[in-house]
């Protein structure tokens, strides 16, 4: 339908890529299933693999997420870390919340962390939580709302490039700080833990983590075509030009705070409900997850996969996680060299990321 | 030297009357007791006015005291010992180093205060005066009131008086009282102002006398506090600045986003370490090895930043941002090789002795002495970046390379070697920031980690490519900080500071000192 | 040094996971925490192993992320398969690998001391609880020896422990009749580097006419600057002590201690104590790291203990399998370096003496004051009225 | 003498010049002529040394150039007007002109010659190069260039957008400069007049080939004009 | 100016308009009008503040002191995309196009159409849209690099790409900065013909140094000096004005 085909070896690879997406999905969307085999059998799955592949299907949402920013519209956010930590932190709400009289201190509304604080009652901003609907909500509108006020008073005064890469940095630095205070009442370092169960379901059981998996992944190919559908439509082209070159596109006649805002809430949103099924599927969410330092790793993975192609993002995701895992337990003093070599391998010889690797031998 | 110590001694021991030798001898065995003999003997030694008494307190003082199998007392010296009522040479067998605590430790400063109020040392006078003071007893009045009439330099003078005046208020005789809180009123330090206080609840009598002087302290104080937060900025905006100036080379002037910068960093600091270490077979030079760090880390850390330009970020001009990927990694690769080849520990970088402690400005204004020449070499190594960028061919050149690569190379600048240069020279200063931090933090893997992202903002916030916007960033950045810190806490002040920052670049999207005009939009 | 391997029989290793950070913030601790359990295990195959199998250690590095922590326990578990694990440093990094050992029927080994609030089947806690190290030292400088102190100020890192150990402190210090306004608290960023208006507060706050200590449960890195600028604004120990609970061998080791000879630190364990077992585990470690200075510290000390009591656990319980160790556990004893016969209680914590040491010239610790014995841990502290009507489970 | 013989260039895939050869001789102007796109810039950016060729030499005083960059090349006398002003936008205009020296013999300075052919800079010494209007920066451009005192000027239209008087005054100095100088110059023009009054030889270029090429005065106008509306 | 006003068209209006850059003059109460359909050329000296002109009309420089009226429009007060959105399109003198997008997307983005973000996500290619693409890149001798990216293209076909790109804008004023830069002289007359078609339907004021073209266009001449208006009549009239031969047109 676009007038703009590429020429036809880039959409044979295109073609190629597709296929190779779909047949991951399917593999992906078989392993609880092959967990389920008995242990000795040859396709087994074990749990770890289920569950570790389930906080990568996060990362790739987060991914995704950072990639419409950055790679389409070029607002290199170093603070989308918080976006995913805010979707955690309400879903750890809801989840802390569920705990009920269960915790260690048998309080029926408090949490643990509060009662020996020495809370009275539950504070404002934890009204509401319970309910599942609304924690899902506040899911998708923290970081959304955060992204709006940020985004309109950042773009609107038309800070752009490094200046602005520089205050989500700031943003993501003060919301850690804020976070890791007791008063907060937000459970200072120690975040949220030991939660019990999300709509009834116990959480350490093989259904609950089946059932996290799946939403993850769903979220993820929703994502998925959200952002394709996003990115190749007109929209997708004003971003572009924006990214490359603003001044000129409001001649045009772009009010381009609005496009980029209307793409910066949009990836923040979405990178809170990355975090909302990342924090069940390990079990914490905490102030560490504001650190600037997981913001950039998040942009590294864009980059390691390709930037500017949303499944560059999500293999870059996967690829340096898993990665990460295995090399943190292979060569846990190692690593870091074999990674950070993989890094400047990556930026010297695959200018485009994997993703380039990929689409030049489909060619 | 020798000499006159021994005729003072001569000169002391003559004024006292005999039976004091016994109360000496008498004392000494309490000193191989517990805390609480020892502390009694060290008092009882102190009001003895015995010179015998001053070298075993020191030995006591400094851990070189040690007790015999027949519990007799030695003195050791480097390697000779010393019998303690002899002085005779003796074999240091078997011997127990006498320990003590914090409570001995107090007893003993005023002991040896009340020794060396006459000391012929005024250094000596100068710390007895302030001993004498904390230790804060009535029976000290008739010596300082004797230790006064001889003295002549005005510093220890004004000490004296002090702890004459504090000592005055235990006494009592209420017109003494009534002098020491008038003296005390009169002078701006915390210490005088907690005696007062200290003083009240004995003192019902003359309590309105004892506010009046509290507050006309508190007066000159609260200007005092002000002119310490002062000073306290600027020393905060001073390491911002130094950790932030290479940053403001490498990434304000030539655009690299180097995630490595805070590693080049702590190179630097694990330099002045290793200059540290090679000095310390040679006594002499050891106090200097902080200077010659300087030169050491700049070149070890150029190093680095020359072989990473060569070797990796030369491929990447005119793909910024890949430079952020790139530097990361090598980051993480310089911080393990450090680990693995030091260790995870700290590393211990003594500070040498001109740097030590605190030093007195005018009005009372305390500043401690490493803060202040860190503080003086952000603002050369400043000036010297200013003059290298600005009035120097090289300076010029390395302008023209990263504005236009190409264009500047066909007027015939030889591009590869600026960058080379240029990046060195960024990364060099970060090296020497690595010296000055060392000074202040942790010498360890994870030194750069916690300065990286405070030297981004302050060079973003003050303008990229503007040293004076690095300048003013820093210290305003550290001003607001300290001005906030006391009544929002270090959290707080930090969150309010990072929320400042954001704000105000709303109203300066390009910095404090940004290119404006044509110019900025090409 | 080489020793003589003994064989082992066919029987499959026990496998020891070490859970420690080798990289990030936490590194800087915690590689010593590995060395040890990697030197102990090393020295148990020298004799023989345990039931005739050799130890054989999985290390991992969580890299001082937490969720990072959960994802490994998880793998050493699961995958590695292990039949205890030594690991984690700070509670966050123990609460977020709780559930999955929980879940997965594991065993940790904590060395660190915490703030309490927490019992876990799957965790012996071999550091110490409030009781055994805070409460003690504060009553120390309280007494006549530690100076009489009548104004405390509470610095610490703003995290859970220094939180709730503080307000432990605070309750105790007001049943002991000091009042609220002499209780000065205050927080800090973790790696707080810029100590300059902490220190000066505290200064004025010490000018007020009483005798004031400070209590820091300041974490980690951010020690080293506080106390370069304690040295710097010349406050000495003499005037104002400091008392801290988690600054040690290690930490002293980046700092030079001649101005601060006489702040206080309390520990279960100090380098310099004189003991058989002290001197054996100093020389082994010497020995073990092949540098004759580097020194050992009380997290070390507790991660041996735990070790050797595991091992014997082991031993008597003629198996692995993580019930029967955890009931043969309780009621174990080791003669600890620290010079007590120390034991693991059915609360899973140890009994601990609490000694005082100052700081001296060469970085080691003078011990000042000791328990005569060692106390039972109170995780679940009497000055937090919560506890009151705690859930007991 | 500038000898380019036979040069192949291409962006990626494409071929953008074909087996170009072109003669600059010291004391002449040489003018390239071409519709747009057809390669006249890439030829000079291979002269310069931006570009690498793929095929052919380039010569300049009886050295092999062909593999120096760009930086070394200007060291051998070559001077660079490039295609849309190019100078440093963060530069003052001094210090643009200063960049130039490095190509120059040690020690030299500005000459004060280039402010009396454009008087606008010694107004705007101070005022930096990208506040400067189109017309004023192509001057600074030209200026720098001189700056070096090549041996060998390549100028890529010149003359855009600058005003009519300049452009007088520019001719008459490329005329100077090439006369009483010795400076061999290469000139890509499209405003025709200008190249055919200043030019000693001409080349056409169509679609990366020199099509025509010969002494200015030997070459009929009306075959170089359509050449140039095709 | 024999062409009537179309209907509905709003005239440009500037009146004593200064702009002042640290201390220097680039306009010096300049006031000019350009009636509806008007075809008006701009001479002057370089640095005479043609450009600074048409960036105070657009929005992206703001001036120091005057009144900017398009109709009745204040546009001092309005952001560039929004006095886009009036119908005011330029053209820069630096060619300035989407490197990373093809011409025809170029082309695209340009094309007159909702400009909201929602609008866009929405937007498909009609027949009709192609159509006009491709007849103005025909127009602009681009059609057979319609797929190329902007990016590769050479200094004149970009002069071109964004002369096309303005069209597509369908602006009822349009502010062209030195055009025929780079373009040969065959290309120079088609693109004066161009403008001169397009004048009456609506406004145009080019900036232009050739002037063959300028005669080309065989309109009124206004000559700018140091930021004010030095003389203003036809090409003839100018081109003997004794200060213009001066300043501007040399001897
Ligand atoms: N970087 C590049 N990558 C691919 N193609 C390029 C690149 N640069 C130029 N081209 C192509 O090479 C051809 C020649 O370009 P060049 O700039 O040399 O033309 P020119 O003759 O100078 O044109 P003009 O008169 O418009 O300046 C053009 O078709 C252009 O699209
Ligand atoms: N930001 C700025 N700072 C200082 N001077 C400036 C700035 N912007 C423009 N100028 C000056 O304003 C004057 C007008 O510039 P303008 O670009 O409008 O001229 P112009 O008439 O378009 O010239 P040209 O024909 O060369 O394009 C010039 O002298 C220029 O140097
Ligand atoms: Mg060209
Ligand atoms: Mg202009």
């Amino acid at each position: 339908m676009s007038a703009t085909a590429t020429p036809l070896p880039a959409s044979r690879a295109r073609l190629g890529l597709r296929a190779g997406l779909l047949v991951a999905l399917l593999l992906l969307a078989a392993m609880p299933v092959l967990n389920q085999l008995p242990v000795t059998h040859p396709l087994h799955v074990s749990d770890f693999l289920v569950s570790i592949t389930g906080k990568w299907i996060c990362y790739a949402i987060l991914a995704l997420s950072l990639d419409l920013a950055w790679g389409y519209a070029g607002i290199l956010s170093l603070g989308h870390g918080a976006f995913f930590a805010l979707g955690g932190y309400a879903m750890g709400m809801h989840l802390m919340r569920l705990i009920g009289p269960r915790g260690v201190y048998g309080h029926p509304v408090l949490p643990d962390f509060m009662v020996f604080l020495g809370y009275r009652e539950l504070p404002w901003y934890w009204l509401g939580f319970d309910n599942f609907a609304f924690a899902m909500l506040m899911v998708v509108l923290v970081p959304g709302v955060l992204a709006l006020v940020l985004g309109w008073l950042a773009f609107r005064s038309r800070i752009t490039g490094v200046y602005l890469s520089i205050i989500t940095q700031a943003m993501t630095y003060a919301l850690m700080l804020a976070f890791f205070r007791n008063d907060m009442g937000f459970g200072g370092n120690n975040g949220f833990t030991d939660f019990k169960e999300l709509l009834g379901q116990p959480l350490n059981t093989d259904t609950a983590r089946a059932g996290l998996f799946y939403a993850s992944l769903i979220a993820l190919a929703a994502s998925f075509l959200l952002c394709s559908r996003i990115t190749r439509s007109k929209y997708g082209r004003v971003l572009t030009a924006i990214r490359d070159g603003e001044n000129r596109v409001r001649f045009l006649g772009y009010n381009t705070t609005h496009h980029k805002l209307f793409a910066f809430v949009l990836s923040a949103m979405l990178a809170g409900v990355a975090g909302a099924l990342y924090v069940p599927q390990v079990g914490i969410i905490n102030p560490g997850e504001f650190s600037p330092a997981n913001s950039i790793e998040a942009v590294i993975w864009v980059a390691v996969g390709g930037r500017g192609t949303l499944v560059g993002a999500i293999l870059g995701a996967f690829s340096v996680n898993g990665l990460k895992t295995w090399l943190t337990s292979a060569a846990p003093d190692l690593w870091l060299f074999v990674l950070g070599g993989l890094f400047v391998l990556v930026t010297l010889f695959l200018p485009k990321g994997l993703i380039g690797l990929l689409k030049g031998r489909g060619a | 030297m020798k000499h006159t110590l021994l005729a003072f001694l001569l000169l002391l021991a003559a004024a006292l009357p005999a039976r004091a030798q016994d109360a000496f001898v008498a004392a000494l065995p309490g000193l191989a007791g517990n805390f609480n003999a020892q502390a009694e003997a060290v008092d009882r030694l102190g009001a003895l006015a015995d010179p015998r008494a001053i070298p075993v307190l020191r030995a006591l003082a400094d851990g070189r005291l040690l007790k015999l199998a027949d519990n007799s007392l030695v003195i050791r010296d480097g390697t000779a010992t010393t019998d303690v009522l002899t002085g005779a040479a003796t074999e240091a067998a078997g011997t127990e180093v006498l320990r003590i605590n914090n409570r001995v430790r107090v007893a003993l400063r005023g002991a040896l205060g009340r020794l060396q109020l006459v000391s012929p040392d005024p250094a000596e006078r100068l710390a007895a005066a302030e001993a004498v003071f904390r230790s804060r007893s009535a029976d000290n009045v008739p010596l300082l009131d004797a230790a006064l009439a001889r003295e002549t330099v005005p510093r220890i003078r004004d000490r004296m008086a002090i702890a004459l005046a504090a000592s005055r208020l235990l006494a009592s005789d209420p017109a003494a009282k009534l002098l020491g809180v008038e003296a005390l009123g009169a002078s701006s330090s915390p210490e005088a102002r907690s005696v007062l206080l200290e003083a009240r609840a004995a003192n019902p009598d003359i309590l309105p006398q004892i506010e009046a002087a509290v507050a006309a302290i508190d007066r000159r104080l609260a200007v005092r506090r002000a002119a310490e937060t002062f000073f306290q900025g600027l020393s905060l905006g001073s390491v911002l600045l130094l950790a932030a100036l290479g940053l403001a080379v490498t990434f304000g002037v030539m655009g690299v986003i180097n995630m490595a910068h805070g590693e080049f960093v702590m190179l630097g600091a694990y330099t002045t370490f290793i200059v540290q270490e090679a000095c310390r077979g040679i006594p002499w030079l050891l106090p200097w090895s902080l200077p010659l760090s300087v030169p050491a880390a700049f070149l070890v850390a150029a190093a680095c930043g020359a072989l990473m330009e060569r070797g990796l970020i030369r491929h990447l001009y005119g793909r910024p941002l890949e430079t952020l990927l790139m530097t990361f990694g090598v980051g993480m690769m310089i911080q393990q090789t450090v680990r693995l080849v030091f260790g995870a520990q700290n590393r211990e970088v003594l500070s040498p002795p001109w740097m030590q402690g605190t030093l007195m400005l005018p009005f009372d204004i305390p500043v401690t002495q490493n803060r202040l020449w860190i503080l003086a070499f952000s603002l050369v190594v400043l000036a010297l970046t200013v003059a290298a960028i600005r009035f120097t061919r090289f300076g010029l050149e390395m302008r023209a390379v990263t504005q236009k690569r190409a264009i500047a190379a066909s007027m015939g600048i030889r591009t590869g070697r600026v960058d080379a240069l240029t990046f060195a020279f960024g990364s060099g200063i970060a090296g020497i920031a690595g010296v000055a931090l060392s000074q202040i933090d942790n010498v360890s893997p994870n030194l750069g980690t916690g300065y990286i992202i405070d030297s981004f903002l302050v060079v973003v916030f003050g303008g990229v490519g503007s040293l004076a916007g690095t300048l003013v960033g820093a210290f305003g950045l550290g001003l607001v900080n300290k001005i906030l810190e006391p009544w929002a806490g270090a959290v707080l002040a930090k969150v309010f500071v990072l929320i400042a920052a954001m704000i105000f670049i709303q109203r300066r999207p390009r910095g404090l000192f940004a290119q404006k005009g044509r110019a900025a939009e090409a | 040094a080489p020793s003589i391997r003994p064989s082992f029989a066919q029987a499959a290793p026990i496998r020891v996971g070490v859970l420690h950070s080798l990289s990030g913030t936490m590194a800087i601790s915690e590689t010593a925490l590995r060395d040890t359990v990697l030197m102990m295990v090393e020295a148990q195959n020298a004799k023989g192993g345990i039931l005739g199998r050799r130890l054989e250690a999985v290390v991992v590095d969580p890299a001082s992320n937490w969720p990072l922590f959960a994802e490994k326990a998880r793998e050493l578990l699961a995958v590695s398969r292990v039949d205890v694990t030594f690991g984690c440093w700070t509670s966050v990094s123990r609460k977020s690998v709780l559930p999955v050992f929980e879940e997965l029927n594991g065993l940790l080994f904590y060395p660190v001391q915490y703030e309490g609030e927490e019992e876990s089947r799957n965790i012996f806690y071999t550091g110490a609880a409030p009781n055994q190290q805070a409460i003690p030292a504060v009553e120390y400088l309280m007494s006549a020896d530690g100076g009489s102190a009548r104004r405390i100020a509470l610095l610490g890192t703003d995290y859970v422990y220094p939180r709730t150990t503080n307000r432990i402190l605070r309750a105790f210090l007001i049943s002991k009749g000091i009042p609220e306004s002499d209780i000065m608290e205050e927080y800090t960023p973790f790696g707080h580097s810029d100590w300059q208006g902490i220190v000066s507060r505290v200064k004025r706050f010490a000018g007020e006419g009483k005798k004031t200590a400070i209590v820091s449960t300041i974490n980690g890195d951010a020690n080293v600057p506080f106390y370069r600028e304690l040295g710097n604004q010349g406050i000495k120990a003499e005037d104002i002590p400091s008392v801290a609970f988690s600054v040690g061998e290690e930490e002293l080791a980046g700092i030079d201690t001649r101005p601060l000879v006489g702040h206080l630190a309390a520990w279960n364990y100090f380098m310099s104590v004189d003991s058989p077992a002290n001197t054996a585990f100093k020389t082994m470690w010497q020995a073990y790291i092949r540098n004759p200075r580097r020194v050992t510290n009380d997290p070390m000390e507790a991660t041996l203990v735990g070790f050797q009591m595991w091992a014997q656990a082991v031993a008597q319980a003629g198996t692995t399998n993580v019930d029967a160790v955890r009931t043969a556990m309780y009621g174990q004893k080791v003669d600890a370096p620290s010079g007590y016969t120390l034991e693991m209680h059915r609360n899973h914590h140890l009994s601990k003496p609490v000694m005082i040491g100052e700081v001296q010239a060469d970085g080691q610790f003078n011990i000042v004051w000791r328990t005569p014995g060692p106390i039972v841990a109170e995780n679940w502290s009497p000055f937090i009225p919560e506890n009151a009507n705690r859930r007991r489970g | 003498m500038l000898n380019v013989a036979s040069i192949d260039l291409s962006y990626g895939a494409s071929l953008c010049l074909r087996g170009v050869s072109l003669v600059a001789e010291p004391g002449k102007v040489t003018a390239v002529l071409g519709r747009n796109g057809v390669g006249k810039s890439s030829l000079l950016r291979a002269i310069m040394g931006l570009e690498k060729v793929r095929a052919g030499s380039i010569t300049w005083e009886g050295r092999d150039v062909t593999r120096l960059g760009p930086a070394e090349r200007a060291r051998a006398g070559i001077g660079y007007v490039p295609q849309g002003r190019e100078i440093f936008p963060f530069l003052t205009v001094q210090e643009n002109l200063e960049t130039a020296l490095a190509a120059a013999p040690r020690g030299s300075s500005v000459d004060s010659e280039i402010f009396d052919l454009f008087p606008i800079l010694r107004q705007f010494l101070r005022r930096r190069g990208g506040d400067l209007s189109g017309g004023q920066q192509q001057q600074l451009a030209i200026g720098r260039a001189l700056c070096a005192r090549p041996r060998l000027l390549i100028l890529d239209e010149p003359t855009e957008g600058i005003q009519p008087s300049v452009i007088k005054d520019i001719a008459r100095v490329i005329h100077h400069l090439a006369r009483d100088r010795g400076m061999a110059v290469i000139l890509v023009e499209q405003y025709y007049d200008f190249a055919r009054e200043l030019a000693d030889s001409i080349a056409v270029m169509v679609r990366g080939e020199v099509a025509l090429s010969g002494p200015a005065g030997s070459l009929d106008e009306a075959a170089v004009r359509k050449l140039l509306t095709v | 100016m024999s062409n009537k006003p179309p209907k509905g068209g709003r005239r440009l209006y500037l009146d004593g308009v200064s702009v002042v850059f640290d201390g220097f003059r680039a306009l010096n109460n300049l006031s000019l009008i350009v009636e509806p359909g008007e075809l008006r050329s701009v001479i002057g000296p370089n640095g005479a503040g043609k450009t600074t002109m048409m960036d105070v009309i657009t929005g992206k420089t703001r001036p120091t002191a005057g009144t900017i009226n398009f109709g009745e429009v204040d546009l001092t007060r309005l952001d560039e995309a929004a006095i886009a959105n009036l119908g005011i399109g330029r053209k820069f003198q630096k060619p300035t196009v989407f490197d990373a997008l093809t011409v025809f997307e170029n082309m695209e983005l340009a094309l007159k159409a909702p400009r909201g973000p929602l609008a866009c996500l929405r937007w498909a290619l009609t027949g009709e849209a192609k159509t006009r693409i491709d007849s103005t890149l025909e127009e602009t001798g681009l059609l057979d690099r319609a797929q190329d990216l902007a990016g590769i293209l050479s200094h004149g076909q970009r002069q071109w790409l964004e002369i096309g790109m303005l069209l597509m804008q369908d602006p009822e004023l349009l502010l062209v900065d030195e055009p025929v830069a780079g373009m040969t002289d065959a290309e120079t007359e088609q693109t004066a013909s161009l403008l001169v078609r397009i004048a009456g339907k609506r406004s145009v004021v080019v900036v232009e140094h050739d002037l063959e073209f300028v005669r080309a266009l065989g309109r009124r001449v206004t000559v700018l000096h140091e930021g004010s208006v030095l003389s203003e009549g036809s090409i003839d009239h100018v081109q003997n004005d004794q200060r213009v031969i001066e300043v501007y047109l040399g001897r």
